[in-house]
């Protein structure tokens, strides 16, 4: 209880950091904070792996990636100051939506659908089940993972390295050791 | 060459390398461990300058004909010249050298007429403070004991030439004197004067 | 390819550079030089060297004192070929004052110079692979380096400022202990050649980062009169001691060791080469060598060369060392001009490190191998 | 989930002990207030411009293919663990070569695009 | 924890993500509130995973591909930005008129 | 299999209470240790003697360091990002912690066994690449971010042909035996992820080095390259960048990515002997005595590999990665899956 | 081979066409055009198998990707007749059109990559037609979407390409929010992704009682409003002219047999659905009017031969749509079909004009002597304009005659007087444009400035090699032939769409429309053909009017005045000072049109977070109201 009260605290806050500081590179270590928060939630929930997988992918990966990005375009830090009217604007309808949402959740009663819950199936939470699973019935998926992937990159390449298409780029020198 | 076989030959490189440095782990090391041992210097080393003086007399040959004061490219050279009790003609009454500005290239002991300045067999003469001349004259405590050692031994050398010559004179005188003995008789107390000569 | 290409591209590639100072107080910077570097990313732009942080006026000082007593100053021009640049200029000002050299003391000056030389290239190889990262190739030569220090330091007192010349010969002459040492040296020096081969020369990471790196081109070198081994290493076999003998190198049978590549690889095998020659050199001059004295009765100290201009030159470790003398009779020079080899070198650096990667330029630096206070004398 | 507590537990502990570790030379270490110890490292020589520029695309080219990469990689991870087991038999197999094979393509893609030689 | 706390919290998120991406201009920070926004959604994924599922697996899955398509998306998001900021030196919404047709 | 320190005690406060401390200690000593040994082990390779002066041999001359690092002012420059400077240090310091206790040295205890803890390894190291990148950028300085980026960069790039050869290693354990093993009456299902399992299914047979000899290489090669050692060790390549991402980091900040280094450096030589060394199997001798042994085996490789080559160029150490590392791992696990089908199937 | 293969080869060569391009062999343009034309037979080869192969119908192959509860969701390759014909269709057209792009992309540097867009399109729209579930459709409508975006954009250094493609882009996505929500009702209605479930249960007697009829009715607009965007129905039309910024063999493949065809085959796929809602069909045919005349009107004033082709594309989708809205499954099919023959048709032949002489403006290709130099060129322009323009015997005349005959009773009387207005300024304009290029005069419509959309970028310098090429002259005399032919395979289309009864009009009905087809001739005769014409359209004589179709009938600039002002409206409401941009472009609102549009688009899709948020308050408001009521 406790623990989850923490975890929650901690991604709202990196959340919050990530949406309101005007450094971005600031603003992209709150992202972090945030999904390193919700890779605690994750172990909450009783889901390790994905736990794991969270904090390598996003906070190895992606956070990795964005300030690269930031890197590459942005010398100033600091983004152009927003209006006051737009930040009011803008949690206008979060809150809206947000109060329309949780009327929904409140409103629902998950009671009946609780009994579903499994309870002694300590082999189906394991990381072996996921990989059953993807062997199985996601197989196609799997497979469809990697190729969307695959044209991510191949996307991300030729968009970022358009300007030089032109040069013969040297393919076929050896590999080098 | 084809992409294996590149990565396979850049590997047996580095291994060959490992193989280098690995058998070093064995080898002899060569530090010599400064301040526990002493290192072994050369005879001409080049050290501070110091000059030649008799421990005794606490003299030197230092005429003060300036001649190193002017060939120093560093002109940290200063020269007195005065009077010393007992020695006849200009002897230096003041002989410093600003170590500060010397750059130990040797040229006024080569210069030296007399052969009065030379190399001290110093090597950790080293100071703190940017002041750092020495007195040539008086003998400075940081090599006093080095500086003693091959004093004496000069004298000591010098002695022994005085006395070998003087021997040898002696010896011609007594040669001289045996042959004149052998037509005249010779005196006891020559020979003790002599004597006294050597010590 | 592209017909149109976007002025702004341009633009944000101007936004993308930034301006770099690697030195004065870096650990890869020969001496104190200052390297004003335009970046993009990992890419030099431009290279601009800024000199003068050593600088200790010796031109200056030359016009101040006697032609003897320029003579220590010379060995702390390039401290490293302090041996050379001394004996070189006693030649010069001995030519100019039409002074005897006696045979033994030529023999003693090319026996010195040449351990020199070895003991320059030694230090540089050290340096060199330190720049590159190697650091224990680095010790090693000072292992070899330091034999070659104690030899010298027996008979000139120095390990490095020799001040060992004397006008019509040398200070000291050699003892058999002397040769005896220098002899165990060589052989010593060529049993380590083949460790040093495999160790760094065939090391592939080695010859990745030398290969095809710094390649500095004939045009280059003759704007900017490049001489010595990254002259050689482009092909030009100009070499001092062959193209204008001095000392009696005349006498001695060796080889210029060139290159073609021009690259950092190139200079490298080129004074790696050199060593060896240099080695057998010292070999010729300690099986040949005559007796006789090693210097002038008296002590030449005060001298008054004919009026007039004089340039003499020598191969230092790093090329044409070379002296312009001025004299108008007095016992003080009117000027020396001292040409040296690695003003060149750096001159030539703005252009040759355009376009290389940060890692390349300390390869390239370290492998053209300057030595500041020659460059700021 | 106390095993993934306690590891919590270590990392914050961590975390603390760091924090110990930089107090206590605070406490005790000297402390000189000058123009030059705040002064940024640049070889001795004032710097020029600030130091948050903006770097090369190669870069960022490998942080995009990494990521993709590590995403796949982490993929085959519980596919790795039941592998072996008899139920898939060749067909495991057949779906991690696919799999790989896609994998490969997008390093096939980057070498001939330059990324990997780094074409600057 | 129950449930209802889960969703909420996830909810609580993505109307923070909703925020960051209505309200900053630098399409990063868009992007921030976007993974935000979907990492809101594997939270609730797995919430209800951990309560209501009858396979585990599939919940964890879904959230892993949740993850794996973020990182895709992540790569090409920012290489727009990267082409983007080469066209136009500025990555602020408001300047991309050229993105608008 | 190892019963964890929480079967020990049962208190899981005291369990980790135990656990900080015995990591602590081993950490501690382990980086003293290494240090001093990496300057001897320098020393022995270039005919040095090494540190002579304090205590025998020099061996307390760390000790002598660590005091004066933390005697030394923390000097802060102007104009740094104040956040990610201050934070830097820590960053990279407190996972080492929680990432050591991973590790299983022993057959009889351990301080967690976790199902994913192969993962889990490697996600601790992740945590490095962030906390240098904070550390470069917060420095304000030209030579820390050039440093950070490189070290971003090749540590994202070699994670992936260490995630590949430890994959490699996954799929062999589920191999043996039929993914079971027996111990005593107890039939374990292998775990290929869990790292006393990976141990376990070497003590039956043969270690992993002698089927994945090339798995083996390119782990090791990927761990120097994460731990950023030579001739990898461009992020702080002292000839070309001064010192890298930790050049404004002066005192104990510099000391916590020191231990760091050193603590990566020995956990990645841990995992090494784990997945390929067969851990802490070995005759005679105790299992940690041979885990250790081993451990430090790698440890001692690394340093007689540092201290021999020069270094390479960064976009060398790229290609190296992306154009011969990665192909040769994914070729190799190819390779396995097929010989494991072949076999097994 | 069973179909199962054949079908799985048909619809995945492109795909691993464009992969392979994409992936290895974009520099090596031989080599890449090679592999996609290797494909193209392929496919080719496989959909006339398909074909002709008799009736197979039903998913004969499917992968399983997913599954949503009990939803299992697949991949797969529905066959039957309207699939089958239709990719045929786009198989042929898009081989003929590879071919000819070999030497008309000749000389471009980016030829291997256009290559492997034009296989990833084909790929795209042949697994939207044959898509089998619902999914599916929506996510190769959004690739086909795509890849002309991608094609469209070809040149992106040409900032006018670049704007183009954007347009594109977004203005079909306006309508494919539509189609998207449409998609999921319809989904939730039915209850499966199924598509020939889908089709059986509209198929039946009545409506299945589950469903109120109102919900079909909301289905069926909201999938047409996808149809308006993508076959740029009014008022979404504005973006296929632009669109003409791209090579002119995208051009015609976009406006022949993919993209546009896309939408047209999207109400094709579901009539049955459509046939249900009455309220939406007529909605349909008014849509489809308007546009229909509109975009006569407009092709009558257009100089640039693109956009004329272009506006009679409009025109002519309005056309199928009316035929289809009328409730003829056979007529739009069938103009469909034949309007893909001539289009590209005419398409290659004005990307042949364009090739030879470097200009758009047919003004200039006619000085130029376009008549005398390019016989074939010549030969297919003719038959393809007066197939457009409904000339018996050839395709058009046939379909359009079916539509027009689908028009029948009292309520359709407007409509079909529109219908037959349209076809009237349909055989004007294209014989306009024929007498324009082959019978230049020499007071003719001279322009000063260039028209706008002038492709330089693919005019290459005058002479390099023969003005026809056999790669140019080989897909002519194609789909000469099929246009020749392609009307009287009307029975064997209607065979194969299953359709037992074939409506076949009598001569009194086909008379007013042959009638009016030579009227139109005649006029444009008489102000372009005839010796000594003046050339300038007896429009010239009605300056109000032709400012009017010169301007496009100012719908750009009514977008603009609306939308824009709105949004700036809005903007300053909510946002205050941050107008500059809009601000800029509204003091330039007399200017032109060209900019209007993309004016109204940035209006569209600048305000990306506005729609962001604007889609979250609409869906809090839903909740509200729905939790409420």
């Amino acid at each position: 209880m406790i623990a989850a009260g923490l975890v929650m605290l901690i991604s709202v806050a990196g959340a919050v950091v990530a949406v309101s500081v005007k450094n971005i590179v600031h603003a992209i270590f709150g992202l972090g904070i945030a999904l390193g928060g919700l890779a605690l939630a994750f172990l909450l929930l009783s889901t390790p792996f994905v736990a794991a997988m969270q904090v390598l992918i996003y906070i190895g990966g992606i956070t990795i990636a964005m300030i690269f990005a930031v890197m590459l375009s942005s010398t100033g830090k600091h983004e152009p100051g927003e209006g006051a009217r737009r930040r009011v604007l803008a949690g206008i309808v979060s809150i809206v939506f947000f109060i329309a949402m949780a009327w929904v959740v409140v409103g629902s009663d998950f009671g009946p659908l609780m009994e579903l819950a499994p309870e002694d199936m300590e082999s189906a939470w394991s990381v072996q089940a996921i990989g059953r699973a993807l062997l199985n019935d996601f197989n196609v998926a799997f497979e469809l993972l990697s190729v969307v992937l695959l044209v991510a990159i191949v996307g991300a390449i030729s968009i970022a390295s358009r300007h030089d298409e032109g040069e013969d780029p040297a393919i076929n020198e050896e590999g080098g050791a | 060459m084809s992409y294996l076989g590149s990565i396979f030959s850049g590997f047996k490189t580095l291994l060959t390398g490992l193989g280098i440095t690995g058998k070093e782990i064995g080898g002899k090391s060569v530090t010599e461990l400064y301040p526990h041992v002493e290192p072994e210097l050369p005879e001409a080393f080049r050290s501070v300058i110091q000059l030649v003086r008799f421990e005794e007399s606490g003299s030197h040959d230092c005429v003060a004909c300036m001649q190193c004061v002017k060939i120093c490219p560093s002109t940290c050279i200063t020269i007195e010249g005065g009077k010393i009790e007992g020695i006849k003609g200009k002897r230096a009454s003041e002989f410093e050298i600003d170590f500060a500005l010397c750059s130990l290239c040797g040229l006024c002991i080569d210069t030296c007429p007399t052969d009065t300045l030379e190399w001290a067999n110093i090597y950790d003469d080293a100071g703190q403070e940017r002041e750092w001349v020495y007195d040539l004259l008086k003998p400075h405590e940081a090599f006093e004991e080095q500086y003693l050692t091959t004093r004496r031994a000069i004298e000591a050398k010098e002695a022994a030439e005085k006395a070998a010559k003087k021997a040898a004179v002696a010896k011609a005188k007594a040669e001289k004197a045996a042959s004149e003995a052998a037509s005249q008789e010779a005196s006891p107390e020559k020979s003790d004067t002599t004597s006294e000569a050597d010590s | 390819m592209n017909p149109h290409p976007a002025p702004a591209l341009e633009r944000a590639h101007d936004d993308e550079t930034y301006y770099l100072n690697m030195g004065p107080q870096h650990p890869s910077m020969h001496g104190v030089l200052r390297l004003l570097l335009r970046l993009r990313g990992e890419l030099i732009l431009e290279c601009d060297p800024v000199i003068g942080y050593a600088h200790r006026a010796h031109e200056k000082m030359a016009e101040n004192r006697s032609w003897i007593q320029f003579l220590p100053n010379t060995s702390r021009i390039d401290y490293l070929s302090g041996m050379i640049y001394n004996l070189g200029y006693c030649q010069a000002v001995e030519k100019m004052a039409s002074i005897e050299v006696p045979v033994r003391a030529q023999a003693i000056r090319v026996i010195v110079s040449e351990l020199n030389r070895i003991q320059s290239h030694l230090l540089w190889f050290g340096t060199f692979l330190l720049d590159i990262g190697g650091i224990t190739p680095f010790l090693y030569c000072f292992d070899d380096r330091e034999k070659i220090l104690s030899i010298l330091e027996r008979v000139t007192g120095s390990r490095l400022t020799y001040s060992y010349g004397r006008f019509g010969g040398v200070s000291q002459d050699i003892d058999d202990v002397f040769i005896e040492q220098t002899r165990s040296f060589l052989t010593r020096m060529r049993k380590q050649a083949p460790m040093y081969h495999q160790l760094v020369h065939e090391n592939v990471i080695f010859r990745k980062r030398c290969e095809g790196v710094g390649v500095i081109s004939r045009e280059v070198a003759h704007d900017y009169g490049i001489t010595g081994p990254t002259l050689r290493a482009i092909g030009v076999d100009y070499d001092v001691r062959r193209a204008e003998p001095y000392s009696g190198y005349e006498q001695y049978d060796f080889e210029i060791p060139t290159r073609t590549g021009g690259d950092c690889l190139a200079r490298f095998e080129v004074r790696i080469e050199e060593m060896e020659q240099s080695c057998r050199i010292i070999e010729q001059a300690l099986d040949a060598l005559p007796d006789g004295p090693v210097k002038p009765a008296k002590f030449i100290k005060k001298l008054k060369p004919p009026a007039g201009e004089f340039y003499f030159a020598v191969e230092s470790a790093r090329g044409h060392f070379g002296m312009h003398m001025v004299s108008d009779g007095g016992d003080v020079p009117s000027k020396i001009k001292l040409r040296t080899p690695s003003f060149s070198l750096l001159s030539s650096m703005s252009e040759v490190l355009e376009g290389t990667m940060v890692a390349d330029t300390i390869a390239i630096l370290g492998s053209v191998d300057v030595v500041l206070p020659e460059i700021d004398r | 989930m106390t095993d993934y507590g306690q590891l919590i537990a270590y990392l914050g502990i961590g975390f603390a002990l760091g924090i110990a570790a930089l107090v206590v030379p605070s406490l005790i270490a000297p402390r000189y207030k000058g123009a030059e110890t705040e002064k940024t490292y640049e070889c001795g020589v004032d710097t020029v411009g600030s130091a948050w520029i903006r770097f090369g695309i190669s870069f960022y080219l490998f942080a995009l293919i990494f990521v993709a990469f590590e995403v796949d990689i982490l993929y085959l991870f519980p596919v790795a663990l039941v592998f072996n087991e008899e139920m898939f038999g060749w067909r495991a197999f057949v779906e991690v070569f696919i799999f790989l094979l896609i994998l490969s393509l997008a390093i096939v893609y980057a070498w001939r695009k330059g990324v990997i030689r780094w074409t600057r | 924890m129950t449930l209802e706390a889960w969703i909420l919290f996830a909810l609580v998120l993505f109307c923070i993500g909703l925020y960051g991406v209505l309200a900053r201009r630098n399409l990063i920070a868009i992007l921030i509130g976007i993974e935000l926004m979907l990492n809101a959604v594997s939270v609730n994924i797995l919430a209800f995973n951990h309560f209501l599922a009858p396979d585990p697996a599939v919940g964890q899955i879904i959230v892993l591909f949740i993850i794996g398509l973020a990182a895709a998306e992540a790569a090409i998001v920012l290489s727009i930005v990267l082409t983007v900021y080469r066209q136009r030196a500025a990555i602020d919404v408001q300047d991309l008129k050229e993105l608008k047709g | 299999m190892p019963r964890t320190l929480l079967d020990i005690f049962g208190n899981p406060f005291i369990a980790t209470g135990v656990g900080i401390g015995a990591v602590m200690t081993v950490l501690s000593i382990n980086v003293l240790f290494c240090i001093w040994f990496e300057r001897k082990v320098s020393a022995w390779i270039q005919r040095r003697l090494g540190p002579m002066e304090v205590g025998p041999q020099g061996t307390l001359q760390t000790v002598a360091d660590m005091v004066k690092l933390l005697g030394k002012q923390l000097l802060t420059p102007a104009g740094i990002d104040k956040p990610l400077y201050h934070l830097a240090p820590l960053i990279i310091f407190a996972p080492v912690v929680a990432s050591a206790s991973l590790l299983p040295f022993s057959k009889s205890v351990a301080l967690s066994d976790l199902n994913i803890g192969l993962i889990l390894v490697f996600m601790f190291g992740g945590f490095a690449v962030v906390g240098i990148f904070m550390a470069g950028w917060g420095s304000n300085n030209k030579y820390a971010l050039l440093g950070a980026m490189r070290s971003v960069a090749q540590n994202i790039s070699y994670e992936v042909p260490l995630l590949l050869s430890a994959l490699s290693v996954v799929l062999m354990v589920g191999a043996q035996g039929g993914g079971q093993i027996e111990i005593g009456d107890e039939v374990i299902q292998l775990n290929g992820l869990n790292l006393s399992h990976i141990t376990l299914a070497q003590t039956s047979g043969l270690w992993f080095i002698v089927f994945q000899p090339i798995a083996a290489v390119i782990f090791f090669i990927a761990i120097l390259a994460e731990t950023n050692r030579a001739p990898f060790d461009l992020p702080e390549a002292e000839s070309e960048l001064i010192a890298g991402f930790h050049t404004e980091y002066s005192g104990m900040r510099f000391g916590l990515f020191f231990f760091g280094e050193y603590s990566n450096m020995f956990i990645g030589a841990m995992l090494a002997t784990v997945l390929f060394l067969g851990g802490w199997d070995g005759p005679l001798l105790p299992g940690p005595v041979w885990f250790f042994f081993k451990s430090y085996l790698l440890i001692f490789v690394m340093m007689w590999v540092r201290w021999t080559f020069p270094r390479l160029r960064f976009d060398q150490l790229m290609a190296f990665c992306w154009a011969v590392l990665t192909p040769l791992a994914i070729v190799n696990i190819l390779v396995t899956a097929f010989a494991l089908k072949v076999v097994n199937g | 081979m069973n179909h199962q293969l054949i079908a799985l080869l048909t619809v995945m060569a492109p795909l691993v066409a464009f992969a392979t391009v994409l992936i290895g062999f974009r520099s090596k343009h031989t080599v890449a055009s090679s592999i996609v034309l290797i494909s193209g037979l392929v496919t080719l080869v496989g959909a006339a198998l398909l074909l002709f192969n008799g009736p197979v119908d039903g998913t004969v192959f499917s992968a399983r990707w997913f599954v949503i509860g009990d939803h299992v969701i697949e991949f797969g390759v529905l066959l039957d007749g309207r699939t089958r014909m239709m990719g045929a269709v786009v198989a042929l057209i898009t081989f003929c059109i590879q071919i000819y792009s070999l030497s008309y992309m000749s000389h471009d540097p980016g030829r291997g990559r256009f290559f492997a867009f034009l296989a990833l399109f084909e790929w795209s729209m042949l697994l939207f037609v044959f898509a089998s579930n619902l999914l599916q459709m929506f996510i190769f409508w959004e690739l086909v979407g795509l890849a002309s975006f991608l094609l469209i954009g070809f040149w992106y250094e040409k900032p006018s390409a670049v704007a183009a493609a954007k347009k594109a882009f977004i203005m079909t996505r306006i309508g494919d929010i539509g189609l998207f929500i449409g998609l999921i009702l319809l989904f939730q209605t039915v209850g499966t992704l199924d598509v020939v479930r889908i089709t059986q249960i509209f198929a039946g007697e009545g409506l299945p009682e589950s469903i109120a009829p109102g919900r079909i009715e909301l289905i069926a607009t909201l999938l047409f409003i996808g149809v308006i965007g993508k076959s740029a129905q009014f008022p979404l039309h504005t973006w296929l002219p632009d669109a003409m910024e791209g090579p002119t063999p995208v051009s015609a493949l976009l406006h022949s047999a993919t993209m546009v065809a896309a939408g047209v085959f999207l109400v094709v796929r579901f009539h049955e659905l459509f046939l249900d809602a009455p309220g939406t069909m007529r909605f349909v045919l008014i849509i489809a009017t308007t546009t229909a005349l509109l975009s006569s009107t407009m092709a009558m004033v257009a100089r640039d031969m693109k956009r004329v082709l272009a506006f009679s594309s409009i025109s002519q989708l309005g056309f199928m749509l009316m035929g289809l809205a009328a409730g003829s499954l056979f007529a739009g099919f069938f103009h469909l079909t034949t309007h893909a023959f001539f289009k590209a048709l005419l398409f290659l032949c004005a990307g042949s004009y364009i090739h030879k002489f470097g200009t758009n403006d047919m003004v200039a290709m006619g000085r130029a002597g376009a008549a005398g130099k390019m016989k074939i060129t010549t030969i297919g322009l003719v038959v393809g304009g007066a197939a457009l323009a409904g000339i018996p015997p050839l395709a058009g005349f046939f379909s359009k005659e079916q539509i027009i005959g689908s028009l029948h009773g009292p309520e359709n009387l407007i409509f079909r007087i529109g219908a037959y207005a349209a076809a009237f300024l349909t055989a004007y304009y294209t014989f306009r444009m024929v007498f324009l290029i082959l019978r230049p005069g020499i007071d003719s419509e001279a322009i000063e400035e260039e028209p706008a959309g002038s492709q330089h970028a693919d005019a290459h310098d005058e002479d390099h090699g023969p003005a026809e090429p056999w790669q140019i002259v080989g897909p002519i005399i194609a789909l000469t032939l099929g246009t020749l032919g392609a009307g009287f395979l009307g029975n064997r289309i209607g065979h194969t769409l299953l359709i037992e009864h074939i409506h076949h009009p009598a001569l009194a009905e086909m008379a007013p429309a042959i009638v009016i087809a030579l009227l139109g001739v005649v006029l444009a005769w008489l102000d372009f053909g005839r010796k000594g014409a003046r050339q300038v359209g007896f429009i010239a004589r009605l300056p109000a009017a032709r400012t009017l179709f010169e301007n496009r009938w100012f719908i750009d600039t009514v977008y603009k005045a609306v939308f824009v002002r709105l949004a700036v409206g809005f903007a300053k409401l909510m946002f205050g000072a941050e107008t500059r941009g809009f601000d800029g472009g509204a003091d330039k609102l007399g200017q032109g049109t060209v900019a209007a549009g993309s004016q109204m688009a940035k209006a569209h899709s600048g305000r990306l977070q506005f729609y962001v948020g604007t889609a979250f308050v609409l869906v809090a408001v839903l909740v509200f109201y729905l939790g409420l009521s």
